[in-house]
């Protein structure tokens, strides 16, 4: 009864979204997996794989490496190209009543036009430009932690996108106000964070780190923290809607960034120990908002009490 | 297609200092869904482990029940650690039927090459094969040599011939040897089938393209989400692309993979 | 016997460890309270809670938030002051056969240089100066984040320390490289990494961040794939001696901070789950070492061999 | 001086649907450190938690074997579920004793005032003073109202007045009341000894002063080390000072507080 009258959409840049719960781009592939799983339209949104302009074969194995409650990651942008994605993999996403967020990285800036352009035409709801992966020797990491380089790529997406743009910030930072303001002078019309945090595993043994590529992106709940304070200093820094995202694998650290100042939120890696995390956030979100006698969820967001 | 299932273990038997054959009622996973050995299935291991485990099956839908699956696995850290504390009766999350197993649809003289913690699973193939199979199987040493599983594939196969590293048990000397001998001796072998570590599996599928045998390969590596969904469990392909393990293997075709990448 | 002809012994910057086994500054105060667990000539060294000129009454309550694996804590260097320490704690550890290494904070370079001066005086061993304690608002953050003022802090302790001065980096910048080498630069004979990750928990509940300062320092077990990755940039960049931390709590973990390139590890908290969990990692790294056929401990120091 | 121990578990009874009774072999802990009601242990609860959970003892010492320490807790995290689900002849690794327990060195009359999950830390001295005292426990509803806790204070103490938020059991309202009538019928009272939440223990010191009683009073605070070296379980007192619910509390003079901070 209670949750009959709960509302669980949100708003972000204008798309709406039927529930809070996104999942965070690479790892739900394009959804063909997890939807043997669940339901692709029992989620808000879908965050696809970062596309690339042309074709990507990824960084060399091992690409995986599992640390205390996190994994490190180096998969590197593999991913079958924007044309690809908008032939093969795009038609059978909108058989699914889910915002499908197409997520970007380019190598200039003329690159993220290409693609805005391509992805707004062949339909998707909104374009997430990825500044921040940490795996691309070349671009990626500059763009995230360069102000100047950031507002650069956003005007540029934003100039051939039809869609909104949201822009993915780096935690690799010291100061990740900075880059959101950079983003939203660009003209960004979201933000999400936090992308993954640079780490190191090393095989004591064979003294070899164990990801090929020596180091690479951690996530999981061990992020959660870092996630919160970001995106509580992003929300007091800019005006922008946020998709927040780090380590959740609960309601209750979904609700965590929400309160924070997220009007969304994204799952990623708890999906690798529970095909179901997403899920079970929504309805662990919204136990908590019946609890606070909420009729909507979104009035979380920012509804945190600093001292 | 694979499913999130709750299995009970059925029974946990302790094959040597670091080895247990474990037996779970997988009910669906076998009965509806096809699970077969050379599979795997992926499997939490607790909540201090962030990340599940790919462990293989070695055999499953054959013994009564019929929804028995058998995995046997080796202590490697805290995860299998864990595993190897189960008990009859305690339950498992696992998602399963994970990846292809050989590919064993045509008729032919196969032979089954298995190298320590890779000899179980080809365990069924060994056991339920229609066709006339041989099997080679390597191990470190005669105390690593599980005779519970071995002792099925000599019950069921024409000839099994077994090799240790150190010579303690048969043939001294890895299972490449044996592989060029037999396939050498007797040019009805129309299939290898192999599963073990990556040093062996290239030795072996090199003797196999010299006698101008396909080849098939069990392939490992490391996963998180198991299926095809991370990219995580990438392995390189002689023609430059990437396949993985977790969803296009983790049997492949031996000459498709890229050995010295 | 074996263990019999396993040097445990390092050195850092000149000061000789009988073991790489040191306790980070702020979780093993002066040294009473875990002296009761064991003889603190059992480890290494000790890093003392963080000194300032003056006593400092630290943040207000609460002040602790446990995390995934981790822990958040704003304490905000209470302590007694520079003065008080040397009268009242300095001589009771001196009783013990362990190399004491003073950390220290100042709001002025000047305030570093007269610890500085006051310190090796009064005989310690090493000096261990904090640029990167994320609580204090005024100075704190700033010194560990620019490098121009890194280097001026390191020059002017360097100035008046007449005992070897260790740098303490900060692990929330985009380059902890640039700081390395600022602090390498301003003359320092050692570097100690790394501090807390900043982060933020929020009761659901009551909407209210848990710590009193709404954000502080997170360290423990999660962050120790972010320590790996920095000892293993710094060691790169850098020709100085590093003490190595962040999330250390077995053998192994220490390992992982030697190859890639510490001198010696800290361990912090992971005393609070065990008090006796410095003593572990000696002996896991102990077993390591033996294992691997060494003659002394100190050869895993930088034995990495990345791909 | 605290050691580190490894406790079993002697018993575990449940008290309510968020409650329990849990008695541990303390062995050294009783025996040799003296290990009291009112002082706490610092238990480890799993490997999926952190950080240690501080517990109060409620009595220690007084039961046969003489070893036995009895906890009694409300599950409200992780934490304490995971101690919830231990049973008999599990172990605990434990630090202790911690802090002090109150101060009832000196002859007297006491006034025993509970809140909650805080009147098991005053059950020790309930029952084992020497010195005549009263109880005033408060509960928020009859259903938290610990029928085997109270029954021991209401066997000891000259008497036991029960308030409940809700009047379902004894006087309807807040300890403070029924402590501002106590004092106030019978001016003998030397020593006020409170443990309970901090809006509690803030009314009770209150109304201590007004009628010149001294009181104690018991706090909490997040801890890490639990044994004074981490300096997170501050609290302010009236001098601007801070001092560690750990090590020199929990236990600490009313009028010492900083209530405001
Ligand atoms: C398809 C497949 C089938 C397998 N079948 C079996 C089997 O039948 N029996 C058996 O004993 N082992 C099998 N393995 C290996 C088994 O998965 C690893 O030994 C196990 O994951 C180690 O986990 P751990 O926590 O004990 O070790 P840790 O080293 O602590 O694990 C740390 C991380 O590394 C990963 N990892 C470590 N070693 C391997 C490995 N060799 N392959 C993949 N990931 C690894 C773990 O999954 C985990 O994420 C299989 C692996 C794959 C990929
Ligand atoms: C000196 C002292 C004595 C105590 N004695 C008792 C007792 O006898 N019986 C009882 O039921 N409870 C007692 N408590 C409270 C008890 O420690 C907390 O309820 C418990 O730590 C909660 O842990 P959790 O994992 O279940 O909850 P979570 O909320 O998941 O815990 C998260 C973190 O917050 C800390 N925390 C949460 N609540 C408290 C709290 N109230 N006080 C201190 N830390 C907290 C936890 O220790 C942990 O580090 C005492 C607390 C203190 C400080
Ligand atoms: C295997 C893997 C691949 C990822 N690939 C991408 C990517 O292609 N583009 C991107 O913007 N973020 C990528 N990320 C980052 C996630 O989208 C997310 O920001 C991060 O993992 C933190 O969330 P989590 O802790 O819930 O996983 C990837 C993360 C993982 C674990
Ligand atoms: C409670 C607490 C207090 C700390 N106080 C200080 C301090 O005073 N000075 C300092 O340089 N670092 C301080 N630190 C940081 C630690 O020394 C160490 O760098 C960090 O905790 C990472 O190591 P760990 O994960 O092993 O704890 C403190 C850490 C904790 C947890
Ligand atoms: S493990 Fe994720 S794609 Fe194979
Ligand atoms: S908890 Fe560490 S000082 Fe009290």
């Amino acid at each position: 009864m209670r949750e009959k009258c709960l509302d669980l959409s949100v708003e972000l840049a204008g798309v709406r979204l039927k529930n809070p719960v996104v999942v965070a781009s690479g790892t739900f592939g394009f959804g063909r997996e997890y939807g043997q799983f669940f339901d692709l339209s029992e989620l808000g949104g879908i965050c696809c794989k970062g596309l690339t302009l042309h074709p990507r074969e990824g960084n060399p194995p091992p690409r995986i490496a599992e640390t205390p409650l996190g994994m490190l990651n180096s998969v590197g942008l593999q991913n079958p190209g924007v044309d690809a994605f908008i032939r093969d993999e795009l038609p059978f996403l909108r058989q699914h009543d889910v915002a499908v967020i197409a997520n970007i990285s380019g190598n200039t800036p003329e690159e993220y036009g290409v693609m805005c352009e391509k992805l707004s035409e062949a339909g998707v709801d909104m374009i997430e430009a990825n500044i921040s992966c940490p795996n691309v020797k070349a671009g990626g990491l500059a763009y995230g932690t360069r102000p100047e380089l950031a507002a650069e790529v956003t005007r540029e997406a934003k100039q051939h996108a039809a869609v909104p743009v949201m822009v993915k910030l780096s935690p690799n930072v010291t100061d990740i106000t900075e880059i959101a303001r950079a983003a939203a002078d660009g003209g960004a019309d979201a933000l999400s964070l936090i992308n993954t945090l640079r780490g190191m595993r090393i095989d004591v043994n064979t003294r070899r780190p164990i990801l090929k590529m020596n180091t690479g992106g951690l996530s999981g709940p061990a992020v959660l923290p870092v996630a919160v304070r970001m995106v509580w200093e992003v929300a007091n820094a800019v005006k922008l809607p946020l998709l927040g995202m780090g380590g959740v694998s609960t309601g209750e650290d979904a609700a965590q960034l929400l309160l924070a100042g997220a009007s969304a939120v994204a799952v990623g890696t708890a999906l690798f120990a529970d095909p179901c995390a997403p899920l079970k956030v929504r309805d662990g979100l919204a136990e908590i908002a019946a609890r606070q006698g909420l009729s909507a969820v979104r009035e979380l967001t920012g509804g945190i009490r600093p001292w | 297609m694979p499913i999130q299932q709750i299995c009970t273990v059925a029974s946990m038997t302790q094959l040597d200092a670091a080895t247990w054959w474990m037996v779970l009622e997988a009910g669906k996973l076998v009965e509806q869904h096809g699970l077969t050995g050379g599979q795997f299935i992926h499997i939490k291991c607790g909540d201090d482990q962030l990340l599940r485990r790919p462990i293989s099956v070695a055999i499953a839908g054959w013994d009564e029940p019929e929804d028995l699956a058998t995995l046997i696995f080796e202590v490697r850290g805290e995860g299998t650690r864990w595993l190897s504390q189960r008990k009859e009766g305690d339950k498992l999350d696992v998602l399963g039927p994970l990846g292809n197993g050989f590919d064993v649809s045509r008729e032919g003289h196969y032979l089954l090459v298995g190298g320590g913690i890779g000899v179980p699973p080809l365990m069924e193939y060994g056991e339920s094969l229609s066709w006339p199979r041989t099997a080679v199987l390597g191990f470190r040493t005669k105390d690593k040599a599980f005779p519970a599983v071995v002792s099925r594939f000599e019950e069921h196969c024409e000839k099994t011939y077994l090799c240790t590293d150190d010579g303690t048990l048969g043939r001294h000397g890895f299972v490449d040897g044996q592989v060029r001998e037999t396939l050498a001796q007797d040019k009805s072998f129309t299939q290898v089938l192999a599963c073990g570590p990556k040093p062996m599996l290239k030795s072996v599928a090199a003797v196999a393209a010299e006698f101008g045998v396909p080849c098939q390969v069990s392939m490992e590596e490391r996963m998180a989400c198991g299926v095809g969904a991370c990219l995580g469990c990438a392995i390189r392909m002689k023609d430059g692309s990437m396949k993985h393990v977790c969803k296009d293997g983790p049997v492949f075709n031996a000459e498709e993979v890229d050995w010295d990448a």
